[in-house]
């Protein structure tokens, strides 16, 4: 199956006929659209593409897609979608999830799809609440909020995402605000590119249950100050005027301004997405300022199923076994008569 | 304890180096062939080889297999690598290095006694298979040194050692059967239980043209099964050790999505958690199977032993109405043949089937007529190759009411399911109770069918009579002889019925119950094949015989119990 | 549909704004009392209170519960926050900014427009929880409107949205149910299954002197007995939303083991993950409460919807031989004495207990005679408090056979316990045959003597007769007002027994059962009650009505069925 | 409960009487011993203290400690331990694991139980293999190696488990040799100190399985010179001759000889393990050479327990509820006569 798509398509390709039942005002609309134009910019045949999900609000995302889809049970979604890809590793295999089908119940297939770097994308909505079920808690809320099941306030520290991630051995860690589309569009379509399991963490507001909880860096006034969107082999540097910057103090990442005392843009950090070590993508998504988008990570690696792929072309030219017959009638065989 | 052990008396028959008289155990089959050898060099495994029957095992220590050694007795290459031994269950134990490391903190012990007492280690590992303590040895070795309390410290603290050996590995027992009817002719081979069956995969993944794809995690007493498919990537076979047994189903699931012949392998605290994933194969209708090698339970239980108690799990445990086929495996050799079922059934009817088989029968070998592919039954599938007019991903066979299989890839059939209730024919999302109602039904007659497309059930022995035998899965062998020695001894109208299916059960399975005056199921567990009986078929009264103890049936127990209720 | 919609004609009766006349449903009881009122701002609250009985439901438009209009409608203080609408189930949505973002892309539309279809939503929203479709209303709007299609289309729209709206956030109807048989004396509230059951544990604990321990992970219809025992930390309990329904179970165990009342609660799909973890807890034989809050099956199915179809995956979704404790509630109210019996049983039996509930009374709310609990039953723990000569940990009572409960932190009873078989009475790792065989008989055994321990079954309205009708769990409501309205009608011979008490059945089951010529055993599934007392009972013809549409029974259906039998 | 010991305990309080099983010669036992000789130096009664493991070789720990004790399900023992802390704070709680129980089908509730910062321990038996079942790959089982499940080669890339513990936000971790019981011992009596989940991952030979995997840094002829045991506030020096030092340059960690162009002990890197930042901590983890033993990362930080707890005495004060009759007999109640 060759992968060159025959005709260009347009976002109506991947749109299906079922009506979108998310709550009106609700950030997954973005995602959805940001998707289902991205596709068609990709080198891929609609029918190859196939989107897995788990179980929540954003879960429900495959059936507006007009693609091979499974919305299939809480938290499996990533081993799911490691079967697909192992099954046929020409389709184009993306794993949709929440904070809670990813990190709560989904958290063990989610760190080793990650170890196993099987090539496939992984598009993480994280709206800090479990959204489906009416606004409980998850493991990315933050202490001390107040949910359904914390009236108190959460006693839980969160995990970090992308900390968790690259502690899991991602190769590919993006970071992107759930309002802003066209970059989002972008990433995808990176992700796509990216040879090995891509994660991208989609900061989703939840207006009904979690309403505003990016808003401190996502909301349109500040988004520009508060947010870097960083780029492989780019300095790293943001601001409304382009004036602020990051340089790196001993092991501290450290916010600067270009033209106070005597900081120039050559001192500001050069972004490195590609270098296996990392430190730098670590600090970059524990940074709280700026908050950092875009692709932190994207170091290329074998994937597994090059890997088994090598050791089974390896196998079959060194045996004699063709047909399971070779194979029964072989060695200590004797007749009964 | 394992049928082949007899004669609580006597010595431990051929195994080199022990001809200490510890009147315990004759490991043997009638006719005095070993059924277990334990070499402690090549010149013990050369003279002692002949008498080991094909099937059987071989303990053999390692650290003895030298260059020197091998050459001494006569060997032209190593016998442990040149695969003169692939029909013995071989066991290699750095056995010398083991007892010399348990020994190590023992003061004042010459090398000499060091390396007699690795006869001990073997001895340990040896009751532990087969079930003995240790205890009348250590009384032995208490009498035979009692002037030596160092020896008799060292060889206690060895024999337990390789006790605990045997055990901490999961050592398990291997029995050797012939299935006791006289054999067809043609080519055979040995083979084990769970070998067979993962040959039978094969098979049916190269008869159907799909690629085989296995999702799982190792356990007890599954996991040869995984370690036998691992090796024929030469036939294109995916495995993927998972990171547990959730992900071995739903990467199966995945796998079957995308048009693999999709299986996954496990034993009973393994299905327990498959449950919620399994329901959800059952609901978007793709073909799967699932293997659960039982093993003594509750909990972890036995792990070592084996038990049919995974019976009502099987059919039961999961959330809602959610049926799905199941068939159970009786003998190492037929493991083949219902693997290759398995895979038949899910493939043409599109709803997942667990095939039961259990530690004995999974770690037992036998002789195998070797099936050539060309033999085996034809494997229709449900694929969709291309698109056509108003077609649905509900759309199903008007016989089998199997729904077609549209793989991802093929142009114009994109579509979603999901775990949700859908819509009749077209799979959308439904919340309508009617269609719940519609689809649960449909989802049971689908199972209900499949008796249109299985074997119906046999008796042996008697058509009708006085008595019927009823066995299900791992237990024919010993039921069989049961039964046949008695016939032989003049019991004519005593009857043997044995299910491999199970759900759904043969059509004709009411009137052959019908033609006995009494029922008795046997089964290792607490009566679970019994209680499927009556809530199916009314107005019998199903006597059980139950054991749940690690083992299979005695022949002795069997046939006594069979005599008193033939009168 | 749910019990409380009549009458297929008519107006939205008492929903502020529903003038409109859209021929479709009339969510009231007789009597006009309305089940559902629609608040869009404080004064409609104000006006309409009065018809709506304690218990309903009430969507308000939080948007227009602004300081102005609470003042406008004259009340002292926002009637959301004051606590005066505590015995309603009040659902709180920003339904005007909802209407507003819904239309946004939509051209041309005046504000005035705007705010009017946000009745719309409420209205798509009501439809979605009593399962109405919205096609009458938008062809009705299509007529109504017809030289306007931007207001059509506006309307549709909105109307969709709160349709989508409430459907994503599994928004689910409440019943409101008045026990039919007359009220004894006493003080009352209003209280909904899941408080009643929530409520049911923390009288145990108190009883016990023990502290509440919850592990869980949130699901639908379960959610709610999470919620409320959050709020009651100034009781000592202490609760973890786990990170999965695995983690929920096992950590009550570890609370278990350390002393604690543990519990974990769910809904099908959860327990089918809990399944290798009751197990454990089965075969160490320590206190576990699982509350399994029935929904609609198999895999996610109608998670809003109720349905019965887990009570053979409750009974043997676990590996081996593992019975437990398995008993149901039946009303709203009754779910508060099951919670705290379920309680009772484990800690006096030392055997986990599965408590069934489901979606129809969990999420239906009732009278209840509040229980002060001074009039609670007893509970005797099995508490060792000191080391005491030759103590082991599998010591029993003789007479339950329950073991005693030695608890971390007390001197001189350290132990180990785990989920490999057990050696009786040491507690200690044993492969031993027979020591299996005794210690599977044990604790089947622990479990049939429950029935001492438990009332026997019932029959209302008649001792013997034609017709036993046969019930279980949440069906009781609607199965008591048929056989109460035939008997009313003359029906003299119809009996009926509801069960509470699952495994073990109680003691005369089958005494009860022979008095009857006719059994109809009614439930939502397809009959897994039946086959339980098909395995337990022999030579009775158990008849089946089973309904599976995620609906309770209709009392239409009921009566016809029955009088049909009865002759 | 106070928890300062009534008397001083010797290993045999410790011992249990039912014998050990483990293979001759496996590194089991002396992490058994040196648990043994720990306890009777922290400030615990022997009646608090709880062992829970999970299924495996090592799980079967704790039949040989003469305490309480758990041997539970496969991959559970965090869960359960998490449990038994929450019930009763005063016990101190360790986990027994193995590398297969943790992070293969235990992988979701480890990660966990680091987020959540309990105070309990995890001792983690790293063989980098399956002992139990007889010898299958685990998820720290090397890329190429082969095992009963992967004849031609381990395919799935590892994870390491302090990188995986850290990116799931773990406030303690220790590595340490299965064959330095002396320093062993020491690190069970810190991590009991620490308030919080301390984790210690134990390089542990399985010489039946997976015999000599850690030999090239553990074996005692290079151990000094492979190995550097770090020490909060001490600086980063090892070798035989203790000559051989860490610096940092840019975002790496270099290995120099002091004494060599000018490198003296001022020079080098002093072990910062209570920072809550964890970049320097990671950079540690990932080190081939030398491979580093010791307190790694060691930060007090704030435990479930104790918010947990607080919450509750804050809402036990402002409430009026006592007794559950406060609560049934509360707001709208009405008679029926
Ligand atoms: C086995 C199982 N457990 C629990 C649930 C209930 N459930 C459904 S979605 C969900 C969490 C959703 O949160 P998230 O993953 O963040 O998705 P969101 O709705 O926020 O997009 C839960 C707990 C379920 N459906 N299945
Ligand atoms: C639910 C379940 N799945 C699988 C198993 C089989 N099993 C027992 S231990 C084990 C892995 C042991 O490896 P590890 O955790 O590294 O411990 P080790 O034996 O190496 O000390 C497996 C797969 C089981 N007992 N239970
Ligand atoms: S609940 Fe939140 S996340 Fe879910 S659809 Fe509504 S707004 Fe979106
Ligand atoms: S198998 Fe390996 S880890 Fe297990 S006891 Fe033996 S040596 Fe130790
Ligand atoms: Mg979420
Ligand atoms: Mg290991």
């Amino acid at each position: 199956m060759e992968t060159t798509a025959e005709k260009k398509y347009t976002f109506k390709d991947f749109t299906s006929d079922q009506e979108v039942r998310w709550c009106p005002g609700c950030d997954d609309y973005a995602i959805l659209r940001a998707m289902q134009k991205a596709l068609p910019e990709m080198n891929v045949k609609k029918e190859d593409v196939v989107f897995i999900s788990g179980i929540g609000c954003s879960s429900r995302f495959p059936y507006y897609m007009d693609t091979y889809g499974m919305h299939s049970i809480h938290g499996r979604a990533p081993a799911i979608a490691t079967g697909v890809k192992l099954a046929n590793p020409d389709l184009s295999v993306w794993v949709i999830t929440g904070d809670g089908d990813a990190m709560a119940i989904g958290g063990n297939h989610f760190i080793h799809v990650l170890r196993r770097n099987i090539n496939l994308n992984i598009i993480l909505f994280n709206n800090e609440i479990y959204g489906l079920t009416k606004g409980q808690f998850s493991p990315t809320s933050l202490v001390g909020q107040k949910t359904k099941s914390s009236p108190n306030g959460n006693t839980q520290p969160p995990f970090s995402p992308g900390e968790l991630a690259l502690g899991a051995q991602a190769r590919f860690f993006a970071r992107i605000g759930g309002n802003t589309p066209k970059e989002m569009t972008q990433l995808f379509i990176e992700c796509e590119k990216f040879k090995g399991t891509s994660l991208i963490e989609v900061l989703q507001n939840c207006p009904i249950f979690n309403d505003g909880c990016f808003e401190e860096f996502t909301n349109k006034d500040v988004r520009t100050d508060k947010q870097m969107f960083v780029e492989h082999g780019k300095p790293m540097i943001f601001g409304k005027d382009r004036d602020k910057g990051v340089v790196l103090n001993g092991l501290k990442l450290e916010v600067v301004t270009i033209g106070e005392d005597g900081i120039t843009e050559k001192d500001i950090l050069v972004h490195n997405a590609k270098e296996q070590d990392p430190t730098l993508h670590q600090m970059l998504v524990r940074l709280h300022y700026p908050k950092v988008t875009g692709i932190i990570r994207s170091f290329e690696d074998t994937t597994l199923e090059e890997r088994m792929n090598s050791l089974t072309a390896e196998v079959k030219a060194n045996s004699s076994f063709r047909k399971t017959n070779d194979l029964f009638f072989a060695g200590e065989t004797y007749e009964v008569n | 304890f394992p049928a082949e052990i007899r004669a609580p008396q006597g010595s431990l028959y051929g195994v080199s180096g022990f001809q200490v008289h510890i009147g315990s155990i004759e490991i043997s089959t009638p006719g005095d062939n070993v059924d277990l050898l334990v070499a402690m060099n090549p010149a013990g495994l050369k003279t002692n080889l002949h008498a080991v029957k094909p099937g059987h095992t071989i303990i053999v220590d390692t650290d003895a297999f030298t260059k020197k050694n091998i050459e001494k007795a006569k060997y032209e290459s190593n016998p442990l690598q040149d695969g003169s031994l692939e029909n013995y269950r071989v066991i290699e134990v750095a056995m010398t290095s083991l007892t010399k490391e348990a020994l190590k903190d023992l003061e004042g012990l010459d090398n000499k006694s060091i390396l007699r007492s690795k006869n001990m280690f073997a001895l340990g590992m040896v009751y532990w298979m087969y079930d003995r303590t240790t205890e009348h040895t250590i009384e032995f070795l208490n009498k035979k040194f009692k002037t030596n309390p160092l020896i008799i410290e060292a060889n206690t603290k060895v024999l337990n050692s390789g006790y605990y050996f045997a055990e901490t590995l999961e050592l398990i027992p291997n029995a050797y059967t012939i299935s006791p009817a006289k054999m067809a002719a043609g080519t055979y081979r040995i083979i084990m239980g769970n070998t067979a069956l993962a040959w039978g995969f094969l098979a049916a993944a190269e008869k159907s043209g799909l690629e085989l794809y296995l999702g799982s995690y190792p356990i007890t007493p599954a996991s040869d099964i995984l370690h036998e498919l691992v090796k024929h990537k030469h036939f294109g076979v995916k495995a993927l050790q998972a990171e547990d047994e959730i992900a071995g189903i739903t990467s199966a699931i995945g796998a079957s999505f995308a048009g693999d012949l999709a299986l996954t392998t496990t034993s009973g605290p393994g299905l327990a958690l498959k449950g919620e994933a399994l329901g959800l194969a059952m609901m978007i209708e793709l073909p799967l199977v699932v293997v659960n090698v039982q093993r003594g339970g509750p909990s972890t239980g036995l792990p070592t032993k084996t038990e049919q108690s995974d019976l009502l799990q099987t059919m039961y445990g999961r959330n809602g109405e959610s049926p799905v086929i199941v068939i159970a495996a009786s003998t190492p050799a037929n493991c083949f043949d219902y693997a290759y079922e398995a895979a038949r059934l899910t493939l043409e009817h599109m709803t997942p089937v667990v095939l039961l088989s259990d530690g004995y029968i999974a770690n037992g070998s036998a002789p195998w007529k070797i099936k050539s592919v060309d033999e085996m039954p034809e494997i229709k599938t449900n694929i969709m190759r291309e698109a056509k007019e108003n077609w649905h991903p509900y759309d199903r066979d008007e016989n089998t009411l199997a729904r077609n299989w549209a793989i991802p890839g093929t142009k114009g059939l994109e579509h979603r399911i999901g775990g949700l209730e859908k819509e009749r024919v077209t799979g959308n999302v439904s919340y309508d109770p009617d269609n719940h109602q519609l689809m649960t039904t449909i989802r049971a007659e689908k199972i209900k069918r499949v008796q249109n497309y299985i074997p119906e059930l046999r008796t042996e022995f008697a058509e009708e009579g006085d008595l019927l035998v009823v066995g299900w899965g791992g237990t024919y062998g010993p039921l069989y002889s049961a039964v046949k020695e008695l016939k032989e001894a003049g019991y004519t109208s005593i009857g043997y019925a044995h299910f491999n299916y199970i759900n759904p059960l043969p059509k004709n399975t009411e009137a052959i119950l019908a033609k006995f005056k009494k029922i008795i199921v046997c089964e290792l567990n607490t009566g679970q094949f019994a209680a499927v009986l009556r809530m199916n078929f009314n107005g019998f009264n199903f006597l059980q015989l139950n054991k749940i103890q690690g083992l299979p049936f005695s022949n002795g127990e069997l046939v006594q119990k069979f005599k008193e209720l033939a009168h």
